[in-house]
């Protein structure tokens, strides 16, 4: 399986909770603090390593939050 | 009779179901929205139309089709929804169909923003679109006397057969304040003597604009001036305020006008001798009472949320240039800003709140012709 | 067989022949007055099928008519009906309003091609997609007549007008506009045809479907539109009978005559 | 005597319907009143307001630049208001969402913790309840029975459930400040 | 230089595309279509854009696109097609974005029919739609003058970024008169540096009316006062006509002012001792030269194919009352008319051509502020 | 696979990890501000979408925006384009009006449901019956969404909104208005389709239209619109995901997903 | 074959000559007066009463000038 | 000097041309000039006129209610414009399509049976220039040559063939009077 990971603006953040609901492993959810705007931004809960960089989070994000990366190079 | 906190465009939209609107055609635009969303649901439970419009335009035309057939008919709009009725609100003056209007204003021009404002006094007064006519324009100061002028409104549309237009501002269609609704009323359903309702045993009825030879145009515009010298005899409304003894006077409207009150309020507490004119009626004009007033007084100073629009009446009204407080793109004179812009300065130096700090007002305040000449 | 009045309205002698019986007789719902229109101009084909539906369906007295800005514009003068005169592209908005608090009333308009197919094009399509329950009569003349003969969005590709000097071409002004196709497909629209005035009969079959748009009002099922092919031989600058053959030769072929919608 | 209230805090806390719910007291209580909110797509998701004028003859502008009094549900509203409150004015700050901003010295400063008060009380929606109750203990710009009657007599049908957790609510806000009053005095 | 016959119409889209049209789209309206109908060929011949668009609304907001690219894009059309394009009118202000519009004034209100008219006067120089501002407005009186306008309007729209009118009426536009056409001007393909062309190693621009703060569009508002104030002091244009004895001065523009130049030559030949002014921009109106002179003068007589409307302005300005004389729908003031509306008669009685059993001649003819009160 | 951007921007070490390479950032062709639309409006999902694709098209610098008016008011502070902001309607004539004069630019418009299907239908109809080479962004979230909610063209029969209190009943406000099988019969219209963002998989697709209609533009070919089915979980009273489900459930019956004209 | 003729409305006849191309059996010319208006008005050449009251110049006549009557009763 | 002259008829007959001829040569003639047609619908299938203006100083008003001079091409016109015309006028009229007009003493009435001369000179379309050859054989507000050469420069290309056709028309018109006059003098 292809390791990545994910980036999160977390001032970019609405904290509208759709990322959650779509990643495969359930990696994503809402941090309890607040960002200057007021929402509870999204955290990458992935101790595990268990992130494909599979980027659908940020397919589903409406606010360009995350950067998607993957081990090795990229598909053309 | 109970007194009741409305919202300003919740009470006039209930003025006018009270005053017996039949009808009622219009689109959504922001600081007036409430309106409509408010007929939206009132207007069916009496059994009369309401209908969401495709544009400005389809609506002032569905209220022109409506009004041809004798209805009471409104649609409200704000400032850019107002612009793209010109074309229609001229057909319907030309037409002698009446029905009113209702133009919440707000910042512009162009798209601007939603805030209050008072830059469609020309819009409005000087001929809405192309032609020679005005339509009765009546500019309220609170929600009561917006839903005191709406009450009366189709009954001036109708005694006229002209258009009659609710100006206010966004201030007005957002706030809250205490009113006395009137009853609502009943009205027979008698069909007015040029409605179009189907020729039934008479002959037909034409409702047009049209007046092809040169001598029959001009003989609709005399018609028209005609009535328009009748509703300047006869419909001219206004507010004196303190002005008994004033040496300054502030001529104000809408909401402007119950900001200069409380200004004048303050500069009188300061020793200032200080009066208010608050023209209702924007066209006609009150300009009799207010060219008297003039000559009673020192100096004149017009305040406005616009660069001076109605100022240019005021100038040919009192023969002369005035002193003018212009705020504009939602920005709204405060009375102290007022105050400050009286032109004679009381004698003693008082003390005043409210200068902690916030940063210096930019405003129009001149004394020449150059911008609106 | 000639259209035929329902009621004879007299019977007269005639030069000391047999009792002749009228079978064509002035509309009740026109008015007797001389009309502008250029000798020739089908506009008058149509103003007439449209009253003798009206009297036929014996509905003058509950009708009311919204005319256009066109050549039309003076239709309220010599229909026999109450009307009203819309601003330009706007008489579907004045008959919603008409019809809305006169439910009972039947109510038309009368317009042109500029009129509905290019300024107006919004509010006959939210008319249509409203259903309101009004009868749209559609003359298309591919050109702007009263004005003087520009290009309209219905004018025929190559077609030469005085605002097309090198004729209407497609690359740069776009193709023709098609109406009740594009009204067709909403469920407020009960009917939609196209037909012709260019000959007897086909003017025969548009006095159909008039008739039959003005049935779909009355029986409340929506709106009806009738678009008519028409001539205007002073702006296409053909004699009136060379118009009539521009139609069926240059017009038919780029709007197809037919029926898009018919219910109830 | 005329007074001037602004409660601000985010969208869904309720700022409009604590101004409304002040006007309408006001009224009952035979005053001259105007309620106005900030309006408009700056609202959606971002801060409200809404402004009281409550006085004993008509109201002139039905907006404070300078209000006496502020209500401030959050942060960016303590942050915003603080300086522009009127010279001796009253600042009522929600502690559970704001920190205490720097006021001037003429500046009466009232920090409640809201939120958790308003919890107790039965819901964290009634925040905006609390901080009236705090404010008319510390102000009495209207009587506290007016006010809650008028809970009683306005409070949306939707809501009526909660009419005991509101009333329960402006009495914790109110009595916070009693307490403190008290402590102060 | 050669000078020919030319018609009004014409001669004004030639000039336009002598001074570097590079777009024009329009729609047809009578009596300024051939205006289009010129163009439609011209504008293609030489490369650049003509395109009739579905309607006025159309058509300025696709010269607003042409606009905001940097190019020389103009409209034209006639009152109630200019009454559809307010709305976009007042976001190409608010926009700065320079434009030329065209209005071939007919008569109104409603439909009313095409003869000329110059009842657009308010719609035109009182900020056409909602919002603070006013277009600079030129108002020819002869062919060959519409043809210089024409010549500098783009000129002054990109110096100004703002819009810029020419107001004439039906006469002006079906009459042929000789004319000396400037040289087609080659301007060089230079990009103005606000204009959309792609962001192309630069951040991007925006073109927008959309100021949500109320401080920022008092700000927006503020420089356009200041780009008016400007406006106002550099384009003021009038002609005075025999002014230097007169005791009687009329005041008359477009058509209106060059047949009461001939009013003035026909009362001088009575003895009367009367001049002309004549504004050529309306707004900004010339008003100093116009108040200077009005103190030199013991009445006033303002003409117009209106009820009235520049009365208002010269009243404002004059600092009173005036006398006046208004056509409307179409009838056009002859120079005996206004010689007979002069306030002072000539001491002798003169003998006058035509009047031989024409009827009695309609007209408005007042001194009191009633009707435009 | 997800969408991959042409030209990773950075490697970069990640915790120690091996090399990442990015496989999504943030687009050149958005400006990195915060927007104003509300938590999980997709709005924000198509503003990105059509970023990536100009991106990925490398057309960024020569690529003019025109704006509605409506909650997209903003967008030309969004995008890294130059670009306009249209009335309320208008954007297609504006749209006209920069392409006409800018042939070789690329030029599109972003519009609600309200903006294009409401008061602005005629300026799209004679866009596309004119042929006007430009790409049209049509989100449609059946309400106005900036005015607080009101009934569009667009509503859904029974759907609740602050000027349906009682739901849209077609009988009195008519039925949905269906933009694109209404524009796919003009010849001048090269590309028409819907789409939705409702799930991963739709976004994607409708990624590749938006592409497509950008394809189509530059290839010359004529109007390209998507109309795209989008959220507005604030005025349909939802949460984000609740309001995608809405779409799928409630939406997607009423406006059919799919091609209705694909030239080229 | 039934008998039949026609009225013409001289005063409202265009003289568009439309009627003459229609009639089956060539009655229809147009005058070489004019009427008030400045047209040649139509009129009938029936010296033979060939006219069958068809009515087809009514139905192509823009101008109702045509009032057609025919022998017997009204069909319905 | 001022002259003003009005050319009605049928549309159709010319007038608008008529018009444009003389006032292209006024202008070579280096006077002031205006022409002004009636336009806009009510031209269709009716009557057409325009107006031209000649004079020596810029012309003011490009219409006259008065006009000095008419050239009525029928029957409508002539009675439309006989009691229009300026004091000491002059009235031609086409007496092929319109009877005499009862006229005042102070107008002068030119008869032309325009239709014939033309017919005679080759073509039936050309009695506007018939007519006008007979008005600068009466009046003569401009030297005849310069509007026989004014119709070789802008006689229409489309009818450039017709030239010679009108400019014997040109000349039989003037012929007429030119005899007439002769024969009252
Ligand atoms: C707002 C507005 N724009 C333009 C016009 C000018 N105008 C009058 S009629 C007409 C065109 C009519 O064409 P059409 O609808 O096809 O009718 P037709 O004359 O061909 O029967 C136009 C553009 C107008 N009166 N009002
Ligand atoms: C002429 C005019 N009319 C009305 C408005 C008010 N208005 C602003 S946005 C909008 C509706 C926008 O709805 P939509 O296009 O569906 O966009 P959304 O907000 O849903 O994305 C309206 C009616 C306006 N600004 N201008
Ligand atoms: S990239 Fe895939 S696996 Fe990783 S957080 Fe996002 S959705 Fe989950
Ligand atoms: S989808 Fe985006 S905005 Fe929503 S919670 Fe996830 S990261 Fe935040
Ligand atoms: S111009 Fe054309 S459409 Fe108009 S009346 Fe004449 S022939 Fe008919
Ligand atoms: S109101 Fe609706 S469309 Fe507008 S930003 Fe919010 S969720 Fe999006
Ligand atoms: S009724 Fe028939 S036969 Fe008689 S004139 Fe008319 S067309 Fe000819
Ligand atoms: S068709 Fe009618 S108008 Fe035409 S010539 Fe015959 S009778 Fe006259
Ligand atoms: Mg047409
Ligand atoms: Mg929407």
């Amino acid at each position: 399986m292809i390791r990545g990971t994910v980036v999160i603006d977390r001032e970019r953040c609405k904290g509208c909770g759709l990322c959650v609901g779509v990643c495969p492993h359930q990696l994503l959810q809402m941090e309890s603090g607040y960002n200057a705007r007021g929402y509870h931004p999204v955290q990458l809960a992935d101790s595990a390593g268990q992130c494909t960089g599979c980027g659908v989070c940020a397919v589903i994000c409406p606010d360009v939050v995350f950067s998607v990366y993957r081990e090795g190079r990229v598909k053309r | 009779m109970t007194i009741k906190l409305w919202k300003g465009n919740e009470a006039i939209a209930e003025a006018a179901v009270r005053a017996g609107a039949d009808a009622y055609f219009g689109y959504p635009i922001t600081p007036q929205t409430e309106l409509l969303e408010y007929l939206s649901s009132r207007m069916p439970a009496l059994g009369r139309v309401f209908l969401q419009a495709e544009s400005e335009i389809g609506a002032i035309h569905m209220v022109y089709g409506a009004a041809s057939a004798g209805k009471r008919a409104f649609t409200t709009s704000s400032s850019p929804g107002i612009s793209l009725m010109q074309e229609g609100l001229s057909y319907i003056a030309a037409s002698e169909v009446p029905c009113v209007l209702v133009d919440i204003m707000r910042g512009g021009p162009g798209l601007g923003n939603i805030q209050p404002s008072q830059a469609d006094y020309f819009q409005m007064t000087r001929s809405a679109g192309h032609g020679d006519y005005h339509p009765l324009v009546l500019a309220p100061a609170t929600v009561q006397e917006a839903v005191d002028l709406m009450s009366i409104s189709f009954d001036l549309a109708f005694l006229y057969r002209h258009l009659v237009v609710l100006l206010a501002d966004g201030i007005l269609g957002q706030m809250m304040e205490p009113v006395e609704m009137p009853p609502l009323r009943t009205l027979e359903d008698q069909m007015p003597g040029w409605a179009l309702t189907g020729a039934v045993g008479r002959p037909p009825r034409n409702i047009t604009s049209l007046y092809l030879g040169a001598e029959q145009l001009e003989g609709l515009n005399l018609r028209l001036q005609a009535k328009l010298a009748q509703i300047a005899a006869y419909e001219q409304r206004w507010e004196s305020y303190r002005t008994d003894d004033a040496e300054q006077l502030i001529v104000a409207f809408g909401t402007v006008g119950r900001i200069a009150r409380s200004a004048v309020d303050q500069a009188r507490e300061q020793g200032q001798r200080v009066g208010l004119f608050r023209p209702i009626s924007l066209w006609p004009f009150p300009a009799q009472p207010l060219a008297q007033l003039s000559r009673h007084v020192d100096s004149i100073l017009v305040v406005e949320m616009n660069a001076g629009q109605m100022r240019e009446d005021v100038e040919r009204i009192v023969g002369g240039p005035v002193h003018f407080l212009g705020r504009m793109g939602g920005m709204i004179p405060t009375p102290e800003e007022i105050v400050e812009a009286l032109p004679m300065k009381p004698k003693a130096q008082v003390h005043r709140n409210g200068s902690n700090g916030a940063a210096p007002v930019k405003r129009i305040k001149e004394r020449s012709y150059a911008p609106s000449a | 067989m000639p259209p035929v009045l329902e009621r004879p309205i007299e019977n007269q002698t005639n030069n000391g022949s047999p009792v002749l019986e009228p079978v064509y007789c002035f509309p009740d719902s026109l008015r007797d007055v001389h009309t502008h229109y250029c000798p020739g101009c089908t506009h008058g084909t149509i103003h007439r099928l449209v009253a003798e539906v009206i009297d036929e369906l014996g509905i003058r007295e509950r009708t009311l008519m919204v005319a256009p800005v066109g050549c039309a514009v003076f239709a309220y003068e010599y229909f026999n009906l109450d009307s009203c005169e819309a601003a330009h592209g706007r008489a579907p908005a004045m008959a919603t309003g008409l019809k809305r608090v006169l439910p009972d009333q039947i109510v038309f308009t009368y317009q042109g091609d500029g009129d509905l197919a290019s300024i107006g094009t919004n509010e006959i399509i939210h008319a249509a997609a409203r259903g309101e329950k009004i009868t749209v009569i559609f003359v298309n003349n591919a050109v702007y007549g009263m004005t003087g003969g520009q290009m309209a969005p219905t004018s025929l590709p190559g077609q030469v007008t005085s605002s097309s000097p090198a004729g209407r071409n497609p690359a740069i002004q776009g193709h023709p506009i098609h109406i009740p196709e594009m009204l067709a497909g909403m469920p407020g629209v009960a009917y939609a045809v196209r037909r012709s005035v260019h000959s007897v009969a086909e003017i025969r079959k548009t006095k159909k479907a008039i008739r039959q748009a003005f049935q779909t009002q009355l029986d409340g099922l929506g709106l009806s539109i009738v678009e008519i092919l028409s001539s205007c031989p002073t702006n296409w600058r053909m004699d009136p009978a060379g118009a009539l053959d521009f139609i069926r030769d240059q017009m038919v072929p780029v709007f197809p005559l037919g029926d898009f919608k018919v219910i109830g | 005597m005329q007074t001037s209230i602004v409660i601000a805090g985010f969208g869904g806390q309720g700022v409009l319907f604590a101004g409304q719910l002040l006007a309408h007291a006001a009224l009952d209580a035979r005053k001259h009143v105007t309620w106005i909110p900030s309006y408009g797509p700056e609202m959606r998701g971002g801060t409200a307001h809404c402004t009281v004028i409550i006085s004993d003859r008509p109201v002139g502008s039905p907006l404070a630049r300078h209000p006496e009094i502020v209500l401030a549900m959050n942060q960016p509203s303590a942050v915003k208001y603080a300086p522009l409150i009127g010279l001796g004015g009253l600042l009522v700050v929600n502690t559970s969402l704001a920190e205490i901003p720097a006021t001037r010295p003429d500046v009466r400063l009232i920090p409640v913790a809201a939120n958790e008060v308003a919890e107790a009380a039965g819901d964290l929606r009634l925040a905006n309840v609390v901080l009236l109750g705090a404010l008319l203990a510390t102000r009495p710009i209207l009587p506290a029975p007016v006010v809650e009657k008028a809970l009683e007599r306005y409070l949306p049908e939707r809501h009526r459930h909660l009419l005991d957790a509101n009333r329960a609510a402006f009495r914790a806000g109110y009595a916070s400040q009693d307490e403190q009053t008290r402590l102060a005095a």
